[in-house]
């Protein structure tokens, strides 16, 4: 626990900033009260309804780079000839996505990962390029904020371009991470200061509840396990999960319109849902729900730290929050840990 | 500028009024051409999906019409037809969905004037309603979200 | 609580049941659903006001093996639920036995469903007036406000289907949302497809609804779908005298008519 | 931009339509864009995602030999809603195509080697593309065995090709229909493959089997083959599963850490029961 220096962004010069940000063409996102809950809606001024001590929205930020319906081109086709005309990529909106935690900025990296997996998806890494992410670290959690236990902090910059820090004064430590951090003090300057403070201090404390490593290693030869028909039993099938979740990826192409003038759509979907792998001839590779929870949990916790060196969690605690059932993903973790390791 | 001339599609059983439209053409009475016929073998198997579908291609009015209750070739079809009708008329207005773009009707296969007379007064009708912009605007908004 | 423990180690021990599906407790001070398959786990299960769960939808998973006796702890939805799906033929009643509890969480002993039937149809079935209000306030609303009002619901939507699986009604194999020849409901969660679907939700359970109100309640984004359902209830006992969950031989509402059934719109 | 957005299907002109057998059609596909069809390549056991506009995507392995070049062919059964619509389409007509996806078959390495086949039903489509590749290269191997098998005698796709193969003094063709499946004029074999297979007994030495059939086919082909004396890793397989993106995004085709798409199609029998039984 030491004393930093860090930029400081008081209260009042919020107003100010956020009028600049606007002027200058970006779309901000910020967490906004709605009744009980806090989420994320687009704002054009900064307005007391915008909430920085929330402890977790329902829906993450996911959709602004990989939204839950995005046209990938239109097309225009008779008998003999056939056009496709794809978006403007240079239009797309240039976000900032203001006050997000942590873990929220820690999942664009899995989602990063997996849409260039020798494959780059233009849609998503455009809408990445012109996104500029500002971090919030945590003063608060609940009994479902399990960041810590998948290795990242409640004040971890990581992933953040700008990473804010609630003082006791209400006003913000901040730390510019990146160069797109920096464009964004650069265009005003005058509205930062300069403070000597621990940084630490204000940040909220995370247990963690179990080890990353650990659970990755014990999750290898879990395949044939019993313990995924005994989670599973509980889970209806619906996609909450996979919808709430920041780092969930699974889409569907689809096709709308005529046969003469349409599009092209990615939408998202879930590996929950009985029909995300069945074949047209009947056959279903994962025909019960017991076979759908352990892609999920092992498609985040083994395949793709194998495949693409990241994990597919942020520790968020979205999909528990959100489970109709209380499926709790940290605590199957937990229970899963504590299984004989199966060969 | 050009009046607005309505797309109207009617869905009508094949026994009735499929017969009855027939006559008004062979009896020679004009009636508004903005109407497109769908045959159906029967009201009862009028989906409502197929009214909701009309309207996001672009229909601003929809004639649903079959047999007078008791005259159904398949004796019940148009009776089921008229309960289902009645709820989801019920749910189409609490949604806020324009019930009265949706015109229900019996006409047998003798009324050849009265089924001009429905599809005239339905036209004139969404005439004045005007085209269905608020439907039309739903079904345009994925452009829109994901280009601004 | 203890009677219902001592009543699913019973059933247990004696092999009576293989499975009691009841609730236990959940994290983060929920409740959630539980499925105990020998005596000594039975202490586990608990029932007070948080065991909101429709417990019906296990029924119709086919996640339970065949051939397994279940007992169900049955709060007042789950037995309307249970006598819905039974005038359906969904159910299996030599499979089932339903542990009944009382709005003063006693415990009632059901002989079959017929049984079931008997004590639905002596307790209070009317709607409440919290929930006439909720649909008053949207009926009093013009038309271009409930447009706008149910756009502005739909437009959160993201399809993640959970009203669907919460649902003990929708217990199709292949739900019209899954079908794509023809494509009746537009799969993207843009306004249109978000429409397509919860008509078709209501339009389906039109008649059938229990008025559970899970489909709401498992809605991660809170949205008011209930009422679509619950609208349509209200509708069809006014003009039919029907109402779901209160009977296992009558037909449900619109897989039947009577010639005199009034409406006032059919020109 | 055409190169960079891997979603953007190429646009192909169906140049020529070929009814293979009831409700089973070839196209053959050329490119409309003579740029991209100089730049197109690709190898024996690819697929693609073939696609209708308005009715969406579906995937197939390309049917014809890389060395047959200028165009590509694909080989489907009407089934779903794409099947249906490209069914519909006939010859003069556009439609996507993406790809190619997955892995290949190692021709390269099966030099002087002997090559068996096996298919069953509609999966000898997948295979044809390295039966021609091979006949194409036909002095690179020693000797050619096709064992291809379907219910009817209807049902055998590529008619005129098995002709021609049985024709040729370098082939060895042998075709079966299941028990019941055979016309008055039939005269090849009646049964199933795996036990057409055991009585043709082929010589494990120095062979290459390649199977590719429906999965119950598969499940009894292996064990006849290890009986025969074939090493797991001389048994290749193609194998399929729902996909939508084709090229590891989606999360539909993953086998455990094995994804169909990026790792497979192609697989050995060796890899195969490494992997988890979710295909």
């Amino acid at each position: 626990m030491a004393t930093e220096n860090y930029k400081l962004l008081k209260k009042e010069s919020l107003p100010a900033l956020f009028d600049k940000l606007t002027a200058s063409g970006k779309t901000i996102y910020a967490p906004v009260k709605k009744g009980e809950k806090t989420e994320f809606d687009i704002v054009t001024k900064y307005s007391n309804d915008i909430n920085d001590e929330y402890i977790q929205t329902v829906q993450s930020l996911k959709g602004t780079v990989f939204p839950k319906v995005e046209k990938l081109f239109d097309y225009k086709s008779d008998k003999v000839d056939t056009s496709i005309q794809e978006p403007d990529f240079s239009k797309f909106p240039q976000n900032v996505l203001w006050g997000l935690h942590p873990c929220d900025a820690a999942a664009f990296r899995p989602l990063d990962a997996t849409f260039k997996w020798d494959y780059n998806d233009e849609y998503f890494l455009t809408r990445m390029k012109l996104t500029t992410v500002v971090g919030l670290s945590c003063s608060k959690h609940d009994d479902y904020c399990f960041c810590s236990s998948v290795d990242i902090s409640p004040a971890s910059g990581d992933g953040s371009d700008i990473l804010l820090t609630k003082n006791k004064a209400g006003d913000y430590l901040v730390e510019i991470i990146t160069e797109k951090g920096q464009e964004v003090y650069d265009m005003a300057k005058d509205l930062f200061g300069e403070i000597s403070d621990d940084k630490e201090s204000y940040i909220t404390d995370v247990p963690k509840k179990f080890d990353l490593t650990e659970l990755n290693k014990n999750l290898d030869g879990s395949f044939e396990a019993p313990y995924w028909l005994a989670q599973s039993m509980r889970c209806i099938g619906c996609g909450a999960c996979a919808y709430v979740c920041p780092t969930c990826t699974c889409f569907d192409l689809q096709d709308e319109g005529a046969a003469n003038k349409g599009s092209r759509i990615k939408c998202w979907d879930s590996c929950g849902f009985g029909h995300f792998t069945l074949h047209t001839s009947g056959h279903n590779p994962r025909e019960t729900q017991s076979q759908r929870w352990r892609q999920r949990i092992l498609h985040k916790f083994s395949y793709m730290p194998d495949r693409i060196k990241v994990f597919g969690c942020v520790g968020c605690g979205r999909c528990s929050r959100a489970c109709p059932v209380d499926m709790n993903l940290s605590e199957h973790l937990i229970k899963i840990m504590e299984e004989p390791k199966h060969e | 500028m050009n009046e607005f001339e309505p797309k109207v599609v009617a869905f009508v059983c094949n026994w009735c009024t499929y017969a009855g439209a027939d006559l008004t053409g062979t009896s020679r009475i004009k009636y508004a051409p903005n109407v497109k016929i769908i045959r159906f073998p029967c009201t009862g198997r009028i989906d409502f999906m197929l009214i909701l579908k009309a309207f996001a291609k672009g229909a601003d009015g929809i004639i649903i019409s079959g047999c007078h209750p008791n005259d159904c070739h398949y004796t019940s079809g148009n009776f089921h037809a008229k309960r289902r009708w009645m709820v989801f008329r019920t749910m189409l207005d609490f949604l806020g969905v324009d019930v009265n773009r949706i015109t229900f009707s019996w006409v047998s296969a003798a009324e050849g004037a009265r089924w001009a007379e429905i599809v005239n007064t339905t036209v004139d009708g969404i005439k004045k309603l005007g085209p269905y912009d608020n439907y039309r605007k739903m079904v345009n908004e994925e452009t829109e979200v994901n280009n601004g | 609580m203890d009677k219902l423990r001592q009543k699913a180690k019973e059933l247990l021990s004696n092999n009576e049941v293989q499975i009691v599906v009841g609730y236990e407790e959940g994290t983060a001070g929920k409740a959630r659903p539980a499925f105990i398959s020998s005596p000594d786990q039975a202490d586990t299960l608990i029932y007070d006001e948080r065991c909101i769960h429709n417990l019906a939808v296990y029924l119709t998973q086919h996640k339970l093996p065949n051939n397994t006796k279940i007992a169900i702890v049955a709060s007042f939805p789950v037995m309307k639920s249970i006598i819905t799906l039974a005038s359906e033929k969904q159910l299996d009643e030599n499979f089932i036995n339903v542990i009944g509890i009382s709005k003063d969480n006693n415990l009632i002993e059901f002989k079959d469903f017929a049984d079931i039937e008997r004590y639905i149809n002596q307790q209070d079935l009317s709607f409440t007036p919290e929930e006439q209000a909720l649909i008053d306030k949207i009926d009093a609303m013009s038309m271009e406000e409930r447009w706008e009002y149910w756009q502005n619901e739909f437009s959160r939507c993201f399809k993640c289907y959970a009203c669907r699986s919460a649902c003990p009604m929708c217990y199709c194999t292949l739900c019209i949302t899954d079908f794509n020849q023809p494509q009746w409901v537009s799969v993207p969660s843009h306004k249109l497809g978000n429409f397509e679907w919860h008509i078709n939700r209501a339009m389906h359970l039109a008649g059938r609804c229990i008025g559970c109100d899970e489909c709401s309640r498992a809605c991660p984004l809170d949205l008011p779908i209930n009422l679509l359902t619950k609208k349509l209830s209200m509708d069809i006992q006014k003009q039919f005298g029907y109402s779901a969950g209160q009977s296992l031989t009558e037909p449900y509402a619109l897989s039947t008519y009577k010639p005199d059934d009034k409406e006032t719109f059919i020109r | 931009m055409s190169n960079t957005n891997i979603y953007k299907p190429y646009l192909m002109k169906i140049e020529k339509v070929t009814e293979e057998a009831p409700f089973v059609k070839t196209f053959r596909l050329k490119f409309t864009n003579e740029e991209e069809a100089t730049k197109f390549k690709f190898k024996a056991g690819q697929f693609g995602e073939y696609s209708v506009v308005g009715e969406g995507e579906s995937t197939f392995c390309i049917a014809s030999s890389p060395t047959r070049e200028g165009y590509i062919e694909c080989t489907f059964r009407e089934t779903g809603r794409v099947t249906s619509a490209l069914a519909n389409k006939e010859e003069g007509e556009i439609i996507g195509f993406r790809g190619p996806y997955g892995n290949t078959f190692p021709i390269d390495e099966w030099k002087g080697k002997n090559l068996l086949f096996i298919a069953g039903g509609i999966a000898l489509p997948p295979m044809r593309c390295v039966i021609w590749n091979c006949l194409d290269l036909r002095e690179n191997f020693k000797d050619f065995t096709i064992v291809y098998g379907a219910k009817t005698v209807n049902d055998l796709v590529y008619k005129h090709e098995l002709k021609e193969w049985e024709e040729r003094p370098d082939v060895k063709l042998i075709t079966t229909v299941d028990p019941g499946g055979e016309t008055p004029e039939w005269k090849g074999e009646i049964g199933f493959v795996p036990t057409v297979l055991e009585k043709a007994a082929p010589s494990a030495d120095n062979t290459i089997a390649i199977v590719c059939g429906p999965p119950i086919m598969i499940k009894y082909t292996f064990p006849i083959l290890e009986k025969l004396g074939f090493k797991d890793t001389d048994i290749f397989t193609t194998l399929e599963n729902r996909m939508k993106c084709g090229f590891g995004k989606c999360g539909r085709c993953n086998v455990g850490k094995v994804y169909i798409c990026k790792d497979g199609p192609v697989f050995t029998y060796a890899e195969l029961k490494k992997l988890p039984a979710e295909y």
